[in-house]
């Protein structure tokens, strides 16, 4: 489990610092780093100002629109859950933090009492402490997969974007294959393949959603590539590297990262939804779709009061609700503000 | 002519993109032994004793392009093996379960197309005012909600709290007695069209009383997406110049938006409605197992569950084949609505 | 100042703000201009000097987020002064197209390419010409129905008639429910193939005026398949298809290219003598204000600075920023003369002139308050204290 | 006065594809056999309308559009030149030796190293300032970026250069981290041309740099345009549809129509006596700002062929009124009809 958080944060770091290094032009700072001590540091801050007014600008607006606030918000919410899960919910078993704890094995579940906040589900897993760590599995599992997805599609949608001919050719129908099969059959087919469990459901994820930023970032790339600022870094004599790196990608990434922020959501709902059928996570594993599926027979209670298991069931269902509405308010609201056309308006 | 190359290339087009997915199915394929192979080639129940014969028959253990010759040549055959969930070959599965599928979509696909639209061209209209923050805010919390997780709760509201106003499943127990009595004729399967054939309402009228909830589960979860397209390519439109020059030209702001903004609007709606059906497809598995309402997503998630790998493989291949179909017809209809494309 | 006068029309104290983000952009502050009737008066200004905004804002459609603050719009017609932009909308939809019409700079962009051009000009004569339409339409029928009647088939007869109605009730009221729901009827629907055959013959006629070649075969095309010069004559035949008063044309040649701009322009010239309509013409051009206007307003940074006769002003230009206009046109030999400074952000315009910054004789009080409107000659106005 | 740039024969084909296996059913012929020649330190003006493809030929010599045949000489002296010719008509296309020689002098062969060194050499500017900057970076590194790319300058020094170069199009120290947006249409332009003289090159391909700019800034734009080239010895390959600049600020002047070039004289020699039917309508065109004047005009019927399917023989001929039998049958050449004034026309007008 170690391994995961470390790959998340590699993964997560990689996402938010790519933008910042490759605008800031770190490469060429490197390359152009002889000066002296002092002229670097100078240099470096120089560089920073008006980026920082950029990013100050953008912030303005973004706390401007009411969607942007509400999402800046539950993501933040979440966060800190996730981050804080270990001492919310205390686990029984350090290192193998993810089981639920089981209160018994009856089959009904007991509504909230002193010891189980949220109630226990059908076969007594302990409402609160799956939801909490529940909120860790999501951000593992939506962070790794688009995380995943967009390394891979940056790296093949700026090739067939940029070079086209064959190699366009050939990976767009590769894409287009993807795209026949919507990502949820698709991932439930590769789970009965490799056998369920999260890891197989993310390996899952990753094959079916990288094509979606294969096309989003070559759809980009083309567009840029008919800028008349990439056609005079031509005449410069810059190479295709160059050109990719330091005009076409800078350029692209913004959308990028308003597709994450929507995606996000998605792959923790298709995720989730994986679970629910019963191919995602083991048994009494925190994952909100697994929680949600316990409380498949217990939506109807007894003919007198029919709202008696309301617990088992509302509870997980909004964390899942909330957690993908605050990425998806964060995308909407983003994409708004970063579209040029609307961005001076 | 321009349209006639343009729909036969993209026919071309839709070969390779069959024979991926066929491909990727194949590759699953290589995770099994031979002996779950086999499954595939089975026709009948008894035929599974006799796994090893099977094996040499259709040489399972032989080098893996060898064997794609002889599983294409049987999949062409529409031999797509044995599902063990169902006990019947996969492909009779496909057309027993198809219908169920087929009425569930009938009716969400127009809906969420209809008001989709409509949602999205009214709160471009009034951009930033409060209709518009309204709708978008409705239709990203549509897009996030979980559908099974919606599915259950429409369930406890409509079916526990208002005791079985719209209950889950296809048929209350009557007209399940009626429909599979003799005196029925079952053209389609699909009830609500096979009960008013047979003039038989309250056939028709139960089938609509089950549908109700899937529908509803389905048509929220897709809407943000049509809503979100149809919102920023009639923002976009309202901004070209032959809008404004619409409005100089005297016409009122019902036709300058219904006639000349909406047309245009359209075309990009319609080349995404290829992806709503793949997105609908995918719904469909979830609702149809949250309301066991036995169609191709309900068959699939058993056959998943249970492990019964040529079901899955063979639902798979089929919802490839028909989104690709759909896609293509997609295709040709933008080509009809916009004339730069068609006359090239 | 602006007294009753016959002019066609008349711009009192025009005020037009943009709510943008980074501030509210004061686009026109107080424009005063009159059109007089039958005569092209040219607006000349440099981008952002808000010569667009005005002939928009006549027919009070400024361009987003514009919004018109103040002023009034007086249109005299046969008779009677109305103000164009405290009119409800149902009549302000009436003068547009009809009374006053625009063409843009842009041809491509201004007709909807999912439309014929023969529909897009239709739609024009329907909406305000529909009674003279749907009585030709009618006299056809009335013909028909005796030719069909002495020909002894009376089924045609009959069927001549349910149109001849239909088109009776449109006449009363134009949006009549009969031929609303008559439209909607497969085999009825054939009712409107007699009104669409007259505005047919209606529209050739008219593209044939604006010497298109082949007009009959340009109504059935598509305005992708038409090079700039014809796509920029079908919208003038869009504009002047109900006889406007007045024609605004915003920079209509600025993107075709010189042999097709000098067709263009002769061809507003002449219809503007055939049609006696008066021509508001927007331009950057001197060149072409010296060939196509009679009288020239000057507009910097949303002021009018000098209004005068074509002749007049390019003998005497008085305004310091006129002259400097003059100035950097290219002459051989002589290099080129900028002005210095740059065009004032109008989120915070400069006080009082806004030329002040950048003009030569520039003096204090010009920095405090914008100098008003004053006479310097037959039909020649500025607006400066240091005019000479 | 030395031969700068020699085009010989250059051609631009776009192929145009259609039906079902994109069968390439004929070629828009933009760029169609241009023989030209500008000399050092001139500012050579080649006009025409939109599509006769001055655009396109700019571009070609600058190796941004591959061309479809034809040679590219920069600075090459004329026995070179001259072997290559008679190579290419004794020997043909194989012979090893004209293979050799096209490695060593023609631009249209280089290739690798050889055509980035030789970029060092040539630069564009671009009609649409707010385009042609990347809008998400900054103008030091903007302006810079030419002398990374070629290695000529680092860190400190690379930032006097730019400094350096910003002063001399007018622009100041404050500018220099600042985003392209932040700049009117005008300054932009200045940083492009402070872009493209970083590299300190000889030939410099101006498309139309103004006319996106209003009259006032376009001056401004001009003036120093031509201070840059007395400081620089540069040489300008100046294109634009504007002829009432083109005589103010070129010494030579080309008129292109569909992919030729039909005439080609001094500035005086082309605005006092047109030659070319065409010419002389393009300049009758132009609307005078003088509203005392009425010229005489010569308004061409119809409009600009498609260069898809140019007409046979003289392109020019379904819209000239002089186009008799010869016009329709055969091409005429560019030929000198008077010293230095060279007209592609059977009937050239007196």
């Amino acid at each position: 489990m170690i391994a995961t958080l470390l790959f998340l944060a590699v993964v997560f770091s990689a996402i938010l610092c790519l933008p910042v290094l490759v605008i800031r032009g770190r490469v060429e700072k490197i390359s152009g780093g002889t000066g002296e001590k002092t002229g670097r540091w100078e240099n470096f801050k120089a560089n920073l100002r008006p980026q920082i007014k950029e990013l100050k600008f953008s912030l303005k607006r973004l706390r401007k629109s009411p969607l942007s606030i509400a999402g800046i918000t539950i993501i933040t919410f979440f966060a800190i859950i996730a981050v804080l899960a270990p001492v919310l919910a205390p686990p029984a078993d350090p290192n193998r933090p993810y089981n639920i704890p089981r209160d018994g094995f009856s089959q009904t579940p007991k509504p909230p009492n002193e010891n189980h906040p949220f109630g226990t589900t059908e076969g007594q897993f302990d409402i609160y402490y799956g939801v909490i760590w529940g909120t860790r599995t999501a951000f593992t599992v939506g962070l790794m997969v688009v995380g995943a997805s967009i390394l891979v599609g940056i790296v093949l949608g700026a090739l067939s974007g940029y070079f086209g001919g064959i190699i366009d050719e050939i990976i767009m129908r590769v894409t287009d294959v993807f795209f026949a099969v919507p990502a949820l059959i698709l991932a439930m087919a590769f789970v009965t393949a490799m056998g369920p469990g999260l890891d197989s459901v993310m390996k899952a994820l990753i094959l079916v959603w990288w094509p979606v930023y294969a096309r989003l970032i070559r759809g980009e790339v083309l567009q840029a590539k008919q800028e008349t600022y990439v056609e005079a870094a031509r005449a410069m004599g810059a190479s295709n590297f160059r050109i990719i790196t330091r005009h076409v990608l800078p350029n692209t990434i913004f959308s990028v990262l308003v597709m994450a922020s929507l995606d996000l959501g998605a792959v923790v709902l298709t995720a989730a939804g994986l679970s629910f059928i019963g191919l995602g996570a083991p048994l009494g594993y925190a994952d909100w779709g697994q929680m949600i599926s316990f409380s498949r027979n217990w939506i109807v209670g007894p003919p007198g009061q029919p709202f008696l298991y309301w617990y088992t069931v509302l509870i997980p269902g909004l964390f899942i609700f909330f957690f993908v509405l605050g990425w998806s308010l964060l995308g909407d609201a983003v994409r708004d503000i970063l579209d040029p056309k609307l961005r001076r308006k | 002519m321009e349209l006639r190359a343009y729909i036969v290339r993209r026919l071309l087009l839709l070969i390779p993109v069959l024979v991926g997915v066929i491909l990727i199915i194949f590759a699953l394929l290589q995770f099994f032994s031979p002996v779950q192979r086999a499954a595939l080639y089975v026709r009948s129940p008894q035929q599974f004793r006799n796994l090893d014969q099977i094996i040499e028959k259709y040489h399972l253990n032989e080098p893996v392009y060898v064997q794609f010759f002889y599983w294409i040549s049987e999949v062409l055959k529409g031999n797509l093996g044995w599902s063990k969930s169902v006990n019947m070959p996969v492909s009779d599965a496909l057309l027993r379960f198809l219908p169920a599928t087929l009425e569930l979509l009938i009716f969400t696909v127009p809906l969420t197309i209809f008001i989709g639209i409509k949602l999205g061209i009214t709160s471009a209209i009034h951009r930033d005012k409060p209709v518009d923050h309204v709708t978008r805010g409705l239709a990203i919390a549509g897009y996030s909600l979980p559908a099974f997780w919606l599915g259950l709760m429409l369930l406890m509201i409509f079916y526990g709290f208002f005791t079985g106003l719209f209950p889950p499943g296809r048929l209350g127990l009557d007209a399940e007695m009626v429909v599979s009595s003799a005196s029925f004729q079952n053209y389609t399967y699909i009830h609500t069209i096979d009960g008013i054939l047979n003039l038989r309402l309250d056939v028709v009228l139960d089938a609509l009383r089950h549908l109700v909830l899937p529908v509803t589960t389905l048509t929220v979860i897709n809407l943000a997406f049509i809503m979100r397209i149809m919102r920023s390519s009639m923002l976009e439109t309202l901004n070209k110049d032959y809008i404004m020059m619409a409005r100089a030209k005297g016409l009122d702001e019902k036709t300058v938006i219904n006639k000349h903004a909406r047309r245009n609007a359209l075309i990009p709606a319609v080349t995404v409605s290829g992806y709503l059906v793949a997105s609908l497809m995918a719904g469909a598995v979830l609702t149809e197992t949250v309301f066991n309402y036995k169609g191709l997503g309900w068959w699939s998630v058993n056959a998943a569950v249970q492990l019964d790998v040529p079901a899955v493989l063979g639902f798979v291949l089929f919802i490839g084949t028909v989104i690709v179909i759909t896609n293509l017809i997609v295709d040709l209809l933008y080509a009809k609505i916009d004339p730069r494309i068609r006359l090239g | 100042m602006a007294k009753k006068s016959d002019a066609l029309v008349q711009i009192r104290d025009l005020v037009v703000r943009f709510y943008t983000y980074e501030g509210i952009v004061k686009a026109l502050s107080g424009i005063n201009l009159e059109i007089q009737r039958e005569e092209t008066l040219g607006v000349v200004g440099e981008t952002g000097c808000g010569k667009s905004v005005t002939a928009f804002s006549i027919i009070a459609l400024p361009p987003p987020p514009g919004r018109i603050e103040r002023g009034e719009v007086l249109l005299n017609t046969n008779g009677s002064t109305i103000d164009i932009l405290k009119l409800p909308r149902e009549r302000l939809q009436d003068i547009r197209g009809h009374k006053i019409s625009m063409i843009l700079q842009e041809p491509s962009a201004a007709l909807n390419p999912l439309f014929t051009i023969g529909d897009q000009i239709a739609e024009v004569l329907i909406r305000h010409r529909s009674e003279t339409f749907i009585k030709m339409a009618l006299e056809e029928l009335e013909r028909d129905i005796e030719a069909a009647e002495k020909s002894g088939s009376s089924f045609r007869a009959w069927v001549y008639r349910t149109y001849a109605g239909i088109y009776r009730s449109l006449l009363k009221n134009r949006r009549s429910l009969k031929a609303r729901v008559a439209s909607r009827i497969p085999f009825l629907r054939r009712y409107r193939r007699k009104l669409d055959a007259v505005l047919r013959k209606e529209v050739v006629g008219l593209l044939r005026e604006m010497r298109i070649a082949n007009p009959e075969g340009v109504f059935d095309l598509y305005p992708h398949e038409l090079s700039g010069g014809m796509q920029q004559r079908a919208v003038i035949a869009m504009a002047l298809a109900c006889r406007p008063k007045l024609l605004i044309a915003d920079e209509p040649t600025t993107s075709l290219d010189v042999t097709v701009q000098a067709q263009i322009l002769d061809l507003i010239r002449d219809l503007k003598e055939e049609f006696g309509s008066s021509v508001l013409y927007i331009t950057h051009n001197l060149g072409v204000v010296a060939e196509i206007c009679d009288r020239v307003a000057v507009m910097y940074a949303g002021q009018i600075c000098e209004v005068a006769e074509v002749k007049e002003l390019f003998k005497r230009p008085l305004h310091p920023y006129t002259r400097a206009l003059f100035e950097a046109i290219p002459r051989p030999g002589r290099g080129f003369v900028s002005i210095k400074g740059t065009v004032p952000n109008l989120v915070n315009p400069p006080p009082g002139c806004r030329f002040h910054p950048r003009c030569p004789r520039a003096t204090k009080i010009c920095s405090q308050e914008a100098p008003r409107m004053v006479k310097a000659g037959r039909d020649h106005l500025v607006a400066c204290y240091h005019y000479r | 006065m030395e031969v700068l740039l020699e085009t010989r024969g250059l051609k631009k084909y776009y192929p145009i594809l259609s039906g079902v296996l994109r069968r390439k059913k004929g070629d828009v012929r933009a760029v169609d056999g241009v023989d030209l020649k500008v000399y050092r330190g001139e500012f050579f003006g080649l006009v025409g309308e939109s599509g006769c493809g001055k655009t396109t030929f700019g571009k070609t010599v600058l190796r941004l559009l591959d061309p479809t045949s034809g040679h590219i000489y920069f600075g090459v002296p004329e026995e070179i030149k001259q072997r290559i010719e008679l190579l290419e008509k004794k020997e043909g296309k194989r012979s090893p030796e004209l293979l050799k020689l096209l490695k060593e002098y023609d631009f249209a062969c280089f290739s690798g190293k050889r055509l980035k060194q030789m970029r060092k050499r040539l630069q564009i500017v671009y009609q649409d300032p707010t385009t042609s900057l990347n809008p998400r970076m900054l103008v030091k590194n903007i302006v810079g970026e030419p002398l990374v790319i070629h290695k000529l300058a680092r860190g400190q020094e690379l930032e006097e250069r730019v400094l350096d170069l910003l002063y001399k199009v007018g622009l100041t120290r404050d500018h220099l981290r600042r985003y392209p947006h932040e700049f009117s249409g005008g300054q932009r332009q200045r940083i492009a041309i402070a872009r493209a003289l970083a590299t300190n090159p000889e030939f410099v391909v101006l498309d139309e740099p103004t006319s996106a700019l209003d009259v006032s800034v376009q001056a401004q734009i001009l003036n120093l345009l031509q201070e840059l080239q007395r400081e620089f010895n540069l040489t300008y390959l100046y294109i634009t549809h504007d002829l009432s600049v083109a005589e103010c600020v070129c010494n030579r002047i080309a008129v292109m129509y569909l992919g030729k070039i039909v005439e080609l004289a001094n500035t005086g020699q082309f605005f006092r006596r047109p030659m070319h039917p065409y010419s002389r309508a393009l300049l009758s065109a132009i609307p005078i700002p003088d509203p005392t004047v009425k010229r005489k005009k010569i308004t061409l019927t119809g409009e600009v062929p498609s260069p898809a399917n140019p007409p046979p023989g003289c392109t020019f001929n379904p819209r000239c009124p002089y186009a008799d039998e010869k016009c329709r049958r055969e091409a005429p050449p560019l030929v000198e009809v008077k010293r230095g004034h060279f007209v592609a026309c059977w009937h050239p007008l007196k």
